[in-house]
């Protein structure tokens, strides 16, 4: 089992284990900067930071539903950050076939996937302001829309096959071809809305500045932040199920043996041929 | 534009459900992952957790 | 004493062995006539519900041809490929494959091409069938015939990929269009946009289309070539 | 001189379940070795690991000297296996059936029509499709198959099962041709008498275990 695909491989100090579940002395320390970034966050993003109105506003004048982005792009952004890991960790199983990589690919598309999720979500609110409706085949809508489901199929191919290098095999190829689509899904969608819609609905990009801008970087870290952290427990889950996969291994390999012994054991009161006879 | 129409209280109401929404998924997948993870790390021996 | 006398080149031997899988998919299928007898006459169905669904109004499904015309093909394509890969995963004949030395990448190429002449043909009578059930006089035909080329080609690829990677499972039935439709999604924008324009007589909008699905199928051929073997493996 | 079917401790997995626990067997080139053991002890996982089928996933395996461990697929295109399921298309005919297999496995198509006339496939029978077949008749086209394609190594899982006693007598000749021809045959089989009286030797396997090494 190679567990090299995180970080450094110690046992004991600050890497000590806590007993019981996927936490460690990383995790926590890390788990509480993060809570404080979050509050630090939630201040800048909600408090301090100014509504898009006014002098200062941009060419979108979003008032207050500005805030909405330093939350929307930050969970974004981890999404393609998730689904890239998992792309990655496909190329790197299929190249090094170690069952390391095909675990991280195998966590980062189930984190991936609640990010897209709330990525849709926050995207949905903020259209219902801008646009009316709550869904409009908006080509970035509906290409995220498309690689959720994509993914969620990676999902139900890893639950549906059961021998392991089976399933890291196809899920690695799998992976691959997801990620591969993507560009491809995306232009698709940005020509078909593009040819059709001659007014064009306003971007989610408006040129930002100052305490607006802050926010949204440092959203943006503390997104990536809440990813690691994530994929921290998610990661060592998934370790755990496939060590404890091989562990029931050992143990049915025993019983095997015990049931060969047994059978000779019949097998030699009954006196039928054991073993190699003749002709060597 | 309908956002220019809408009031500033109705953004709130807004804004509120998505960081709302955001904070409570993302806290009930880490809840549920934390808590799958020490059922299966309970059945794990110790030299097996060697997390990092 | 086995062993032939010629070791032909590695692409020599793939284009053999993908005419032999394709020839044989050809004469299983004269002799079962399945996708004859039952693929063909439920793309025809969907065309007449989807009238059902829209009310016969001619309008509405002049102008709505395009899309059914390709949403018909999507579903067959589910039931065309289910078919050639039940065949496949039936009685012991995928350890039959893999011991028969047959190139991954000829079998690859052979499944995708006989799906493909099964699609053509799907296209033709759902052609037809648009033209006499929905009243849609088709211009363009250069274009038409390029699109169903190209998107064929690109289906075909596809659901070969999916079709092996979920052949011989349980779920197999509820699994591939699950994974194949998303993943095929640009196609059926691409190809509905390149036959809008031809039945617009605005070709060149549609040319571009053609060049989409002519970049996906090509990419998709060329990932199945290289990652069919290790599908191929163990199920 | 080596051996043609070397294991060494082989465990395979079906699945997570052990189905091979470390098998030792040798099968001499010349041989034909009869593999006997109970239900579920493991003489099918045995055979499509020699097959290059099922992974070994520990210990040493070689078969017509390739290293199973580090490449099984390179043995395949080599050896012949009969197992439980026919390997045939239904809607296919026998003779359908029996060519393409032979031409995928690059065999001449003499040695087609030879297997079929071998196996009493010829006339009538090699038109109708593989799905109105009898159990014995997909058996005889199976072998026929096998026969065309002149692998190195047969590998036979029940050979005889399914068979009439006219059939039993084929396949105990095809075995007898087969490594007068210079292979060697690796089989299972409950019919203990036939068996042994074509065998040159038996192995047991119990349990996913087995110990029959050469000297």
């Amino acid at each position: 089992m190679n567990t090299d695909t995180k970080g450094p491989g110690s046992g004991a100090g600050l890497f000590r284990v806590y007993p019981g579940g996927t936490a460690s002395r990383g995790s926590r320390t890390f788990g509480i900067v993060l809570a404080i970034a979050t509050a630090v966050f939630l201040a800048f993003a909600l408090l301090w930071s100014p509504p898009d109105s006014g002098a200062n506003a941009s060419e979108n004048q979003m008032g207050e539903m500005v805030r909405i982005m330093y939350i929307h792009v930050p969970v974004a952004n981890a999404c393609y950050l998730a689904f890239f890991v998992t792309a990655l960790g496909s190329v790197m199983y299929l190249w090094k076939k170690t069952d390391g990589w095909d675990l991280l690919a195998a966590a980062s598309a189930e984190v991936g996937v609640v990010f897209t999720v709330l990525t849709l979500a926050t995207g949905s609110i903020w259209g219902h302001i801008a646009w009316g409706t709550w869904w409009e085949w908006d080509a970035r809508l509906t290409s995220t829309l498309l690689m959720l489901v994509v993914y969620l199929g990676y999902l139900a191919l890893r639950r549906a096959i059961l021998d392991p290098v089976v399933r890291a095999q196809r899920a690695a190829i799998v992976g691959l071809i997801a990620f591969a689509n993507v560009p491809i899904v995306h232009y698709s969608v940005t020509w078909w809305r593009g040819l059709h819609q001659q007014a064009t609905i306003s971007r989610f990009d408006p040129t930002i500045d100052g305490l607006k801008l802050f926010s949204l970087l440092f959203g943006m870290l503390v997104g990536v932040g809440f990813y690691v952290w994530l994929m921290m427990h998610r990661f060592r889950l998934e370790y755990a199920e496939a060590k404890l996969e091989s562990k029931g291994l050992d143990v049915a390999l025993a019983e095997r043996r015990a049931e060969a012994m047994a059978d000779t054991a019949v097998d030699t009161t009954g006196g039928t041929l054991i073993g190699p006879k003749g002709t060597n | 534009m309908a956002m220019l129409l809408a009031t500033e209280s109705n953004e709130w109401a807004y804004v509120a459900s998505a960081y709302g929404l955001v904070i409570i998924v993302l806290v009930a997948y880490a809840a549920w992952t934390i808590a799958r993870g020490r059922r299966v790390g309970r059945q794990l021996p110790s030299e097996d957790r060697r997390w990092m | 004493m086995t062993e032939p006398l010629v070791t032909p080149s590695r692409s020599g031997t793939m284009l053999r062995d993908a005419a032999l899988v394709l020839g044989k998919d050809l004469r299983l299928e004269l002799r079962s006539r399945v996708i004859i007898n039952q693929v063909l006459p439920f793309a025809v169905l969907v065309l007449v519900l989807f009238a059902f669904a829209l009310d016969p109004d001619r309008r509405i499904l002049t102008q709505a041809t395009p899309g059914l015309f390709w949403l018909a093909v999507l579903f067959s394509t589910l039931l065309a490929l289910q078919r050639s890969f039940g065949v496949e995963a039936a009685d012991g004949v995928t350890d039959a494959l893999r011991l028969s030395g047959l190139d991954p990448a000829g079998i690859f190429l052979g499944k995708a091409a006989g799906i493909a002449v099964h699609l053509l043909a799907l296209e033709v009578v759902l052609g037809l069938g648009v033209t006499l059930f929905y009243g849609a006089t088709p211009h363009g035909p250069v274009l038409l015939v390029a699109t169903c080329v190209a998107a064929t080609a690109g289906l075909a690829a596809v659901g070969t990929l999916y079709g092996v990677l979920s052949a011989g499972m349980r779920v197999r039935d509820t699994l591939l269009p699950l994974l194949m439709l998303p993943v095929v999604a640009p196609v059926l924008i691409a190809a509905t946009q390149a036959f809008a324009a031809a039945y617009d007589k605005t070709s060149g909008e549609g040319w571009r289309w053609f060049g989409l699905l002519a970049v996906f199928g090509l990419l998709y051929l060329a990932i199945g070539i290289f990652a069919f073997e290790p599908l191929l493996e163990e199920s | 001189m080596e051996p043609v079917v070397s294991l060494r401790g082989a465990v395979c997995l079906l699945g997570r379940f052990p189905a091979l626990a470390g098998v030792d067997l040798d099968v001499n080139a010349g041989e034909i070795v009869l593999l006997q053991g109970p239900n579920g002890a493991g003489k099918t996982t045995v055979l499509r690991a020699c097959a290059g089928l099922v992974p070994v996933v520990d210990g040493e395996a070689t078969v017509l000297g390739v290293d199973l461990v580090a490449d099984r697929r390179a043995v395949r295109h080599r050896v012949g296996l009969l197992g439980h399921a026919s390997g045939l298309y239904e809607d296919l005919t026998v003779a359908d059936n029996v060519r393409f297999w032979a031409r995928a496995g690059r065999a001449l198509p003499a040695d087609a029509e030879a297997a079929m006339t071998r196996l009493g496939l010829d006339g009538r029978l090699a038109d109708v499709a593989v799905a109105r077949l009898s159990a014995g008749q997909r058996r005889r086209t199976s072998l026929a198959v096998m026969v065309a394609r002149r692998p190195e190594l047969w590998l036979l899982d029940e050979p005889h099962a399914a068979l009439d006693q006219e059939g039993r007598d084929v396949v105990d000749g095809l075995m007898a041709d087969a490594v007068a021809a210079g292979a060697t045959v690796l089989f299972a089989s409950h019919e203990i008498d036939r068996a042994t009286a074509v065998a040159h030797r038996t192995v047991t396997i119990a349990g996913g275990t087995a110990t029959a090494v050469s000297a």
